[in-house]
């Protein structure tokens, strides 16, 4: 009955939060609908999201956004240091395979995502068993250090996160 | 100051979008007309915020939302129809 | 009197009620519907006969009917001396006709058919000579036109009767075309379509400027009807139509038609000198160019019918000369006419019935086979050729003595010369009837073996000529209808005295030389018929037919060049018209100086233009490379979006990035099915072309926006802008004129939106179930496919994105109607919601979880933004009457319910389930041709165990 | 103000969502709804029509709005005349499509069938020139679904010719509004009629660009030269019952030069005086030429027919070319005529065709009831070609003694006279190869006819009785001449003294407060703050 | 201004009418879009141009407003011109599978000739 | 005054990745390269822009302003995916499947191979 009423919890609090920052003013009435749109809307699209993803540590995410976003604000520096001033012939764009040990869609997705928002990485194919994620790397002359970076950086916080 | 800044940005991104329009019209794959079309919305988001602020309104953000929405979907489709043909087979 | 006249339009209504009847009882047989052909027919000549008596007394009965004030028409109808004698013949030898008709037709011919045409026709005939309005005798005029073409054709599987009847529809339609030209400019002059005011206005119309234009056109619907040259052609092809209709349209009636009208104009328009030469000189042409060609004709009917050619152009001539005693003469001619031709027609009738065949050649020495018709067919021959004691050469006496006078172009002898010599091809070939068909030896080689019919096929020619023969010996007998007629005719009494002997006149010796050079004709037939031959007289059928097969020819390749089916042309045509009459429509006024500021360019702007004219470019340029055309569109779509947020307008903004969107998908789902590449095929000539067209249209469009914005101006928008806050409760001007001010525009907008929908889901039901369907399934990919079909990050991106995306949808609905939203881009945020959904796990997976039907979504759509509007009728207000209030409950603070926000959720409905509706219209499509639904939402889950089968394998 | 004015809009928008959605997959339902409502719909429109006989201008201000700055629906006599010709035809039509089956060949007929009447209904009764270019997008949008009713290959191609056609007509209607609207700053045709006028003269270039490029729209409309070449393919491969539903659709356009013509842009305002009467006739010369010309060029039936419709669309736009009273009722007329006559011809054609096979103008054998069909086929090509006894007769000398002007009067006289002509030399051509020669075509011993399987059933009553009920309609129209144009003289004095036309619709009007509470705007606005 | 966005209506609409006189119906579409971009700007122009001056009206600030009626024309001009262009897009679809090819042009079916 | 150069900092700073973002689509050899310019954009730079707006309504307008945050959120959510989808096409399209390292697992990349099959999952059945 509860799964009825609440199929995704995180994702109805999401929503009120959302419903928040639309309207740009925390009212009674607004919070009242905000919760009642963040009931609704997940009912409503329950159908298109079978199951329940779970999260082991879900304080853990915390220290990850902040980890990932000084990520992005260092790599960022470096990769417009590329682009502006090295030769086009001089940049050593490489392809990375990352063997996965996560397995969780939901994990996946968000250590791809990761890859690609931190920039010099994309990730630009999974395997279709899901095993092995291909990443391209702007400029590197070491793959390997760059695939256990990876694993070591982000795929091991994941894994503590989703479990 | 902010006025000089938020004209400094603004012509960033305009310069930006012309960048993207080379790369648009020069290609050479369909993948990077699709990436070029992509950067254009993410200029564009940010040249409308841009905007709202040297305007001191709020009321162009929507259309940023919904464009940063749009974008998103279109890229997609137009990526699918490269990949598979049908873009909602 | 009025009850007398009240009889008319009745006698006029008879034939045409009448007509119903054999029509419905169309198996009854041949004695049946004669005899119910005949009863109208005998009703109206009783009814004819009541007022004949008056009429002879001089009496104009008349009698009108208010039909078409605005015109001037009405059913008006009169009956004079000439009405009276004309609606006596058309009856008479109706009946006749009728009675012979029963035994010519046979038992196969849908007799009923037959005369049901042949009484709309004497009603026809009959309403022509009884109309007292012009506009109404035009009516039956046509009328006749149309019944003779039916009668004509009456043996429809006969090529000579279509082909007749549709030469002589074509004739004597034209003509009665350009008469309704002439009628209308005389009743212009007269100032009345009455015939009696027009009568009255005789010398008015001739002293008219409009007199030359009338009477020409008059004249053309009277020689067509008539078969005067050179229309006459039509006539000798009308033979093709049995004998009956011949003998009765094409002899006593509808041909003189003509004749009448020019006796019924006669007193308006007569006694000028383009009368005389234009319908004098046309007669006597037609007289003697018909009796030289009819003394060639081998076929019976075709004598007859050039015969009769020339009998009316005699009386043309003779109501030409413009006369009193011409016009006399014409009187008397007519009746005469019609009794010994119409017995002559019924007897080549006759002999068709029983020799099966009308080939003078192949005929001779019937008079031993069939007596009772050779004594009948002679003395109506010999009428027509003008032997005394027979009623055709009193009035062909007349004839002469009246050309003997008669100057032409200041000429004496043309006229008595030319009509001499009519008159003597006259006798020639009225002799070669008698002596080529019933003289001579029995032959052993007719089709078939003739002998006589019976009673009721010979007695109606009997019967008429029991009247040559009448007349012919006791002309005075005639004598008061002449009078009655003649009178009508001319305006004023005559008294004629019609006698056998005149003297010794020039027209004695005129009608003798006829008699004895028309002997000698026929004497010298066989060498003279030799050398007319080799002669290779002209075909007028043959010119006809090349004429019509021109016009044909002619309008095919104008027609069909011009509409080839080329739309490309047709819109390239429409644009440039377009831009011609627009410029025109411009230079020809003036536009005052520029009042407005022009507003400065920042050069973000600028850059925003490059980008649009360079992607524009791109587009045109390239558009071959149609999926490279559709992602620079979007460039377009992203350019626009953000000029109208720079131009103040954040509503279209929204509106149009996501409609741009949906198109997008749209476009490409359907560009899935297409070929990706369009061939170039234009020459560059035509694409040089096109692009001239192109320009010059763009340059028109944007001066002209250019003009306007440079201009002051002011709109009634000041009104919405006080008004919306107040009277429409909401801060969001265009979204209150949206739902409120214009929420009409917006219930019809709606509307298209769901007709979209259906129709896109009607068509491709109608596609998918027809060969196209077929070859859909037969469709297959032509690349490499990837083989993600549903990546995994997408469908969990999806699965975060979509709720939020639902909420942004709310969240623009609910605001729309102060801030910049509304219905319809929620609908649009929705639909993008859903499409992405459908894009991470497909249609099929997805629609099957679909909770809504997009039909109905459409249908309730269309019903609550109606219902909305009909609600304003139980406050009495009219359709979309809003109403709004401020309703507060604690602890919530104050918020508005408003009517408009109920409309807009209609709004927001149609725009969801037309979206989705064409949406899975195509996916259907797709699917059709071959697509599988997969029944998971992403192509392979990590974190569940594979198939077991596999598991084993590995 | 009486809320049956918005009944011909609301009840066909209310029930085609109901028959599309509700009972689409019940066609005897259907059926039975769609036919119901079209009885309403006719009734109704007679009532409106006996109602507009008064000679008042009936207004209805849509969301109680006051003119100019809502929409207002308009019934004067021509409005309500328009009407009741679209609720005639419609009834008919639908007889026909329901008895021969049409209906039932492909989807959301009704539904469509339903629109397009709340489109037409709604574009006669409109007085608001944008709400014109909505209902006429309704009435399009709906037309293309009928229009391909069923499919087909070449109905699929015409179809798509059709809707192109007409989206480039959409978008310049766009255009000829935007310039009016950039000139005159309103939307509404009554104060159109006040604001052009005051335009001053130096400055009337712009709103003559608007007044010739709305002419032009409605050309397309009314198939009129150089934009009538939509016209053939469209009403050749449209469903027959459709085609004779489209009878109605080029008087929209007709309607629509009439209206404007007499109101925003009436002959007395100087700014435009000049636009349509520099074109408008010559198009109508041209395309009464083109349409003659097609019918005696036509190989096939339908083209014929085609053609015919375009020929008296010039017929019928030659009187409304000279933009006056006398004229304009004589146009009304035939316009009346001409849509009952092209109705009853694409009907009876698609009795004839569906049992002939084909409609290619060729000799082959004749189609059970030949007689029948022949005796129907010749009353309704005589009415098409204006011969008597039936009322195109009666119209074309109406049209003939209403074209006077000396500059005209040549031109229209010959055109008309001579097309007429061509027309039945047309018509007769098909006719006699249709009717007559099949006749004669004899199939060679032993050789088996090519019939579709089972052959064609005879009609019956029922399929026969729409065409009647049309033949009977000119035949009604030409007895009745008389009082018809009685009232279609009113309507068009009506046109002539706009005042009353234009004082009714700007008439002020007592409004009520609306707002029952006046809030603070913010509370309306959660962004004031920010903005401030 | 004025002129960039005069000249930008002028460019779409030429591109436009260039595109729908073609062969095929893909352009055309193309086209009709390109036509229908030009002739939203058309009519949001023709209330004249504004910079940040949106019709929403705000009780705190005594701004002036850009004219709303032609942004709601141009609004309902969008939605129908939406509505007709996925009708275009089913019919393009629809004639291209019927027919083969995606020519707009329908060539003439000769027929037999002449009627006598 | 701080707030003035803070959010101008923010502006100038987010000015310049977006240009560099751009710059890189324009300048960078081959297609995959030039993938990584958006990420720039759109993180620095419209991430920047975001910022600068946030902080100018709250300092300068003295209004909190979390519409900025929810657009943050949507181009975080979405930017991954479509470099994804467009590394796709372009390897799909302009590259061999010989130009790509090996997986090193027993199925191929996804784009060249199909996905091992699974049992349908019972919560899974359509609700129609
Ligand atoms: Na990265
Ligand atoms: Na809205």
């Amino acid at each position: 009955m509860l799964k009825r009423v609440f199929p995704h919890p995180l994702l109805s609090l999401t929503l009120l939060l959302v419903w928040l920052m639309l309207v740009n003013k925390v009212t009674p009435g607004n919070i009242l609908l905000g919760g009642f749109l963040g009931i609704v809307v997940p009912i409503l699209t329950s159908p298109y999201w079978p199951g329940r993803p779970r999260l082991k540590r879900p304080f853990m995410t915390v220290p990850y956004v902040l980890l990932v976003i000084w990520d992005i604000i260092v790599a960022n520096i470096q990769v417009a240091l590329i682009i502006l001033f090295k030769p086009r012939s001089k940049i050593h764009s490489k392809w990375v395979v990352v063997p996965l040990d996560l397995t969780s869609p939901e994990a996946i997705t968000v250590l791809a995502g990761t890859i690609t928002m931190t920039p010099g990485t994309v990730s630009a194919l999974l395997s279709s068993d899901g095993t092995s994620l291909l990443v391209h790397c702007l400029h590197t002359d070491d793959p390997d250090g760059v695939r256990d970076e990876i694993k070591t950086r982000y795929e091991a916080r994941l894994k503590e996160i989703f479990g | 100051m902010i006025t000089y800044a938020l004209y400094f940005a603004i012509g960033c991104f305009g310069l930006g979008l012309l960048f993207n329009l080379w790369r648009i019209v020069t290609g050479p794959g369909q993948a990077d007309r699709v990436l070029a079309l992509d950067t254009m919305v993410i200029n564009i988001i940010a040249l409308l915020v841009l905007y709202g602020v040297l305007q001191g309104t709020a009321i162009y953000f929507e259309a940023s939302m919904l464009v940063a929405m749009v974008g998103f979907v279109s890229t997609v489709a137009y990526c699918r129809f490269l990949l598979r043909g049908d873009i909602i087979e | 009197m009025t009850t007398q006249s009240s009889l008319l339009p009745i006698i006029a209504l008879l034939p045409f009620l009448g007509a119903l009847v054999p029509g419905i009882m169309i198996r009854a047989g041949r004695t049946a519907t004669a005899t119910f052909t005949a009863v109208p027919t005998v009703l109206a000549l009783v009814m004819l006969g009541t007022l004949a008596p008056g009429v002879m007394e001089g009496t104009v009965y008349t009698m009108s009917i208010p039909w078409l004030p605005q015109l001037g028409l009405e059913a008006a109808f009169f009956l004079d001396g000439l009405g009276l004698m004309f609606a006596c013949m058309i009856l008479g030898v109706g009946l006749l006709i009728t009675l012979y008709a029963r035994y010519y037709l046979s038992g196969e011919d849908p007799a009923g058919q037959f005369y049901t045409y042949l009484l709309l026709f004497q009603g026809a005939m009959l309403g022509i000579v009884i109309s007292d309005n012009i506009l109404l005798l035009l009516i039956f005029w046509e009328l006749t036109s149309l019944s003779s073409f039916l009668l004509i054709g009456y043996w429809k599987h006969l090529p000579e009767g279509r082909q007749g009847a549709r030469m002589a529809l074509t004739v004597t339609g034209a003509g009665g075309l350009a008469m309704i030209g002439g009628m209308l400019i005389l009743g212009n002059i007269a100032g009345s379509y009455n015939l009696t005011d027009i009568l009255a206005a005789g010398d008015a119309i001739k002293a008219s400027d409009w007199y030359t234009p009338a009477v020409i056109l008059i004249l053309l619907g009277a020689f067509t009807k008539s078969a005067q040259f050179p229309f006459h052609f039509w006539l000798p092809h009308a033979m093709a139509a049995p004998t009956p209709v011949s003998a009765y349209l094409h002899s006593a009636t509808m041909v003189k038609a003509g004749v009448f009208l020019m006796a019924r104009m006669w007193p308006a328009l007569s006694g000028t000198e383009l009368w005389f030469y234009a319908v004098a000189t046309t007669g006597l042409v037609t007289m003697v160019m018909a009796a030289v060609i009819a003394l060639f004709k081998d076929d019976l009917k075709g004598l007859l019918a050039f015969s009769t050619v020339s009998h009316l152009g005699l009386l043309t001539m003779l109501l030409g000369f413009g006369t009193e005693a011409a016009a006399i003469a014409a009187v008397f001619h007519i009746l005469n006419h019609l009794t010994f031709k119409a017995a002559l027609f019924m007897t080549a009738g006759i002999i068709d019935h029983e020799a099966h065949t009308r080939d003078i050649k192949r005929l001779g020495g019937l008079a031993k086979l069939m007596p009772i018709t050779a004594v009948i067919g002679t003395v109506a021959a010999l009428s027509m050729a003008g032997i005394p004691l027979f009623n055709g050469f009193l009035s062909k006496e007349m004839m002469l003595e009246e050309a003997s006078h008669t100057y032409w172009w200041e000429n004496p002898w043309i006229v008595p010369a030319l009509a001499t010599f009519g008159a003597l091809f006259s006798v020639a070939y009225s002799l070669r009837f008698i002596f080529h068909v019933f003289g001579g030896p029995v032959r052993d080689d007719y089709p078939h073996k003739p002998h006589d019919p019976p009673a009721g096929m010979w007695l109606s020619p009997a019967f008429l000529c029991v009247f040559v023969v009448l007349i012919g010996v006791a002309p005075f007998l005639a004598e008061d209808v002449v009078n009655m007629a003649a009178t009508a005719v001319t305006g004023h009494e005559t008294h004629a005295h019609l006698k056998i002997w005149h003297g010794v006149t020039p027209a004695l010796y005129m009608s003798m030389a006829a008699v004895a050079g028309g002997a000698v004709l026929l004497l010298l037939h066989r060498p003279l018929d030799a050398a007319w031959i080799k002669a290779g007289p002209f075909y007028a059928k043959s010119a006809f037919d090349a004429v019509i097969a021109g016009c044909v020819r002619l309008s095919r390749g104008i027609s069909d060049t011009l509409h080839d089916g080329s739309i490309s042309r047709y819109l390239a045509i429409f644009t440039a018209a377009t831009v011609t009459v627009g410029y025109v429509a411009f230079l020809r006024g003036e536009i005052a100086p520029a009042t407005r500021e022009m507003l400065p360019i920042p050069p973000v702007v600028a850059v925003g233009w490059v980008l649009l004219v360079c992607a524009t470019a791109v587009i045109v340029l390239q558009h071959h490379m149609r999926y490279r055309a559709l992602v620079v569109l979007g460039v377009i779509g992203l350019m626009i979006s953000a000029g109208f947020i720079y131009i103040s307008a954040p509503d279209l903004a929204l509106t149009q990035i996501s409609v741009e969107t949906v198109t997008i998908m749209l476009l490409l789902l359907a560009l899935h099915f297409l070929p990706k590449t369009t061939p170039q095929e234009n020459s560059a000539g035509r694409r040089a072309l096109d692009g001239l067209v192109a320009v010059a249209a763009g340059v028109g469009v944007a001066a002209l926006s250019f003009a306007f914005m440079t201009r002051d101006f002011s709109s009634i928008s000041d009104f919405h802008l006080a008004n919306s806050y107040k009277g429409g409760g909401g801060t969001n001007v265009v979204n209150v004129i949206l739902v409120d001010f214009r929420g009409y525009d917006t219930y019809g907008e709606i509307i298209v939106l769901g007709i979209a929908g259906l129709v896109i889901f009607a068509l491709m039901e109608a596609l998918l179930s027809g060969p196209a369907g077929a070859r859909l399934r037969n469709s297959g990919y032509n690349f490499d496919r990837s083989h993600d079909r549903h990546p995994l990050m997408m469908v969990i991106a999806t699965r975060v994105m979509m709720p939020i995306a639902l909420m942004v949808g709310v969240y623009i609905f609910l605001r729309g109607h102060n801030q910049p939203g509304g219905g319809f881009v929620a609908g649009l945020v929705f639909s993008i919601a859903l499409l992405m959904q459908y894009m991470a796990s497909g249609f099929g997976w997805t629609s099957r979880r679909q909770q809504f039907e997009y039909h109905a979504m459409i249908g309730w759509g269309v019903v609550i933004a109606g219902l909305t509007g009909m609600g304003a009728w139980l406050s009495g207000t009219p359709f979309l009457t809003s109403a709004f209030g401020y309703v507060h409950l604690p602890p919530i603070e104050e918020f508005e319910l408003a009517t408009a926000a109920l409309f807009d959720l209609g709004v927001f409905l149609c725009v969801l389930g037309a979206v989705m509706l064409m949406l899975y219209s195509l996916s259907r499509m797709a699917r059709h041709a071959g697509e599988t639904v997969n029944t998971e939402p992403m192509d392979y889950d990590p974190s569940r165990p594979r198939k077991m089968v596999e598991k084993g394998k590995a | 103000m009486s809320h049956w004015i918005i009944a011909p809009v609301v009840l066909p928008a209310m029930m085609a969502p109901l028959i599309g959605y509700v009972m689409r997959h019940d066609i005897v339902l259907a059926r039975v709804a769609s036919a119901a409502s079209t009885v309403a719909l006719f009734i109704i429109a007679l009532g409106l029509a006996v109602w507009a006989a008064d000679g008042g201008t009936h207004v209805y201000r849509l969301g109680d709005w006051p003119a100019p700055f809502g929409i207002v629906l308009v019934l004067d006599r021509l409005s309500a005349m328009m009407v009741l010709l679209t609720a005639t035809l419609a009834l008919i039509v639908l007889w026909h499509s329901i008895a021969t089956g049409w209906d039932a060949k492909g989807r959301h007929f009704h539904a469509l069938y339903q629109f397009q009447l709340m489109g037409i209904c709604g574009a006669f009764l409109t007085g608001d020139a944008f709400n014109l270019f909505v209902f006429f997008e309704v009435l399009l949008i709906a037309s293309y679904g009928l229009m391909v009713h069923s499919g087909g290959k070449v109905r699929m191609q015409a179809g798509l010719q059709y809707v192109v056609m007409n989206l480039a007509g959409s978008t310049l209607f766009l255009f000829a509004l935007g310039t009016m609207y950039a000139t005159t700053g309103t939307l509404n045709m009554a104060d159109l009629a006040v604001k052009v006028p005051q335009i001053a003269a130096e400055d009337s270039g712009m709103v003559r660009v608007a007044a010739v490029l709305l002419l032009i729209v409605f050309m397309i409309k009314a198939a009129l030269f150089p934009v009538q070449f939509w016209l053939p393919g469209t009403y050749s491969n449209a469903p027959a019952p459709v085609a004779a539903l489209f009878a109605i659709m080029t008087k929209v356009g007709a309607y629509a030069i009439i209206r404007l013509h007499t109101l925003a842009f009436h002959p007395g305002a100087e700014p435009t005086k000049d636009v349509v009467t520099t074109w408008l006739f010559p198009a109508a010369m041209v395309t009464l030429a083109l349409g003659a010309l097609g019918v005696l060029a036509a190989k096939r039936l339908m083209p014929l027919l085609s053609f015919s419709v375009i020929g008296s669309m010039g017929t019928m736009m030659l009187a409304v070319a000279p933009v006056d009273p006398y004229a304009t009722e004589t146009a009304l007329y035939y316009l009346v005529h001409s849509t009952f006559s092209a109705a009853a011809l694409f009907l009876l054609a698609d009795l004839v065709v569906s049992r002939r096979g084909s409609d290619v103008l060729d000799a082959r054998p004749p189609v059970v009831q030949n007689g029948l069909f022949a005796a129907l086929f010749f009353a309704a090509a005589i009415a098409m070609a204006g011969m008597p006894p039936l009322s195109g007769f009666l119209g074309k000398l109406l049209i003939l003694d209403a074209l006077r002007e000396p500059e005209l009067m040549p031109w229209a006289w010959t055109g008309i006279l001579v097309g007429s002509l061509v027309t039945i030399v047309g018509f007769a051509r098909a006719g006699s190869m249709i009717f007559w020669k099949s006749t004669s075509v004899k199939l060679p011993e032993g050789t088996e006819p090519i019939q579709s399987d089972p052959p064609p059933a005879p009609a019956r009553g029922t399929e026969v009785a729409p065409v009647m009920m049309l033949l009977a309609l000119l035949v009604g129209l030409a007895v009745l001449a008389g009082p018809a144009t009685g009232y279609m003289r009113a309507a068009a004095n009506q046109l002539f003294e706009p005042s009353g036309y234009i004082d009714s619709v700007l008439a002020p009007v007592e409004k009520p407060e609306k707002a029952k509470a006046d809030p603070p705007l913010d509370a309306a606005d959660p962004h004031a703050e920010e903005e401030h | 201004m004025e002129l960039l966005v005069a000249s930008a209506i002028g460019v779409l609409t030429a591109g436009g009418v260039y595109l729908i006189l073609r062969l095929r119906a893909f352009p055309v579409i193309l086209g009709l879009s390109l036509l229908s971009y030009a002739v939203n700007i058309f009519l949001v122009s023709t209330g004249r141009l504004a910079i940040n001056a949106p019709p929403i009206l705000n009780k705190y600030a005594d701004v002036s407003y850009t004219d709303p009626l032609p942004q709601a024309l141009v609004l309902t001009a969008i939605v129908i011109s939406f509505g007709m262009t996925a009708v275009l897009v089913m019919f393009t679809l629809g004639a291209y599978l019927e027919a083969g090819d995606d020519t707009i042009d329908m060539t003439a079916t000769e027929e037999k000739d002449d009627a006598a | 005054m701080f707030a003035e150069i803070l959010v101008s900092a923010f502006l100038v700073i987010a000015g310049i990745f977006g240009l560099v973002g751009s710059f890189g689509l324009l300048k960078l050899n081959d297609t995959m390269q030039r993938l990584h310019a958006p990420t720039k954009a759109t993180t620095l730079g419209v991430g920047g822009v975001l910022i600068a707006s946030m902080l100018y309504f709250l300092l300068v307008k003295d209004n909190l302003s979390f519409h900025e945050l929810l657009i943050t959120l949507f181009l975080f959510l979405t930017a991954p995916v479509s470099a994804l989808f467009i590394a796709q096409t372009h390897i799909l399209m302009g590259l061999r499947r010989t130009d790509l390292p090996p997986t090193g697992g027993e199925h191929d990349w996804s784009i060249f191979d199909d996905p091992p099959e699974q049992d349908p999952q019972e919560t899974d059945q359509p609700q129609t």
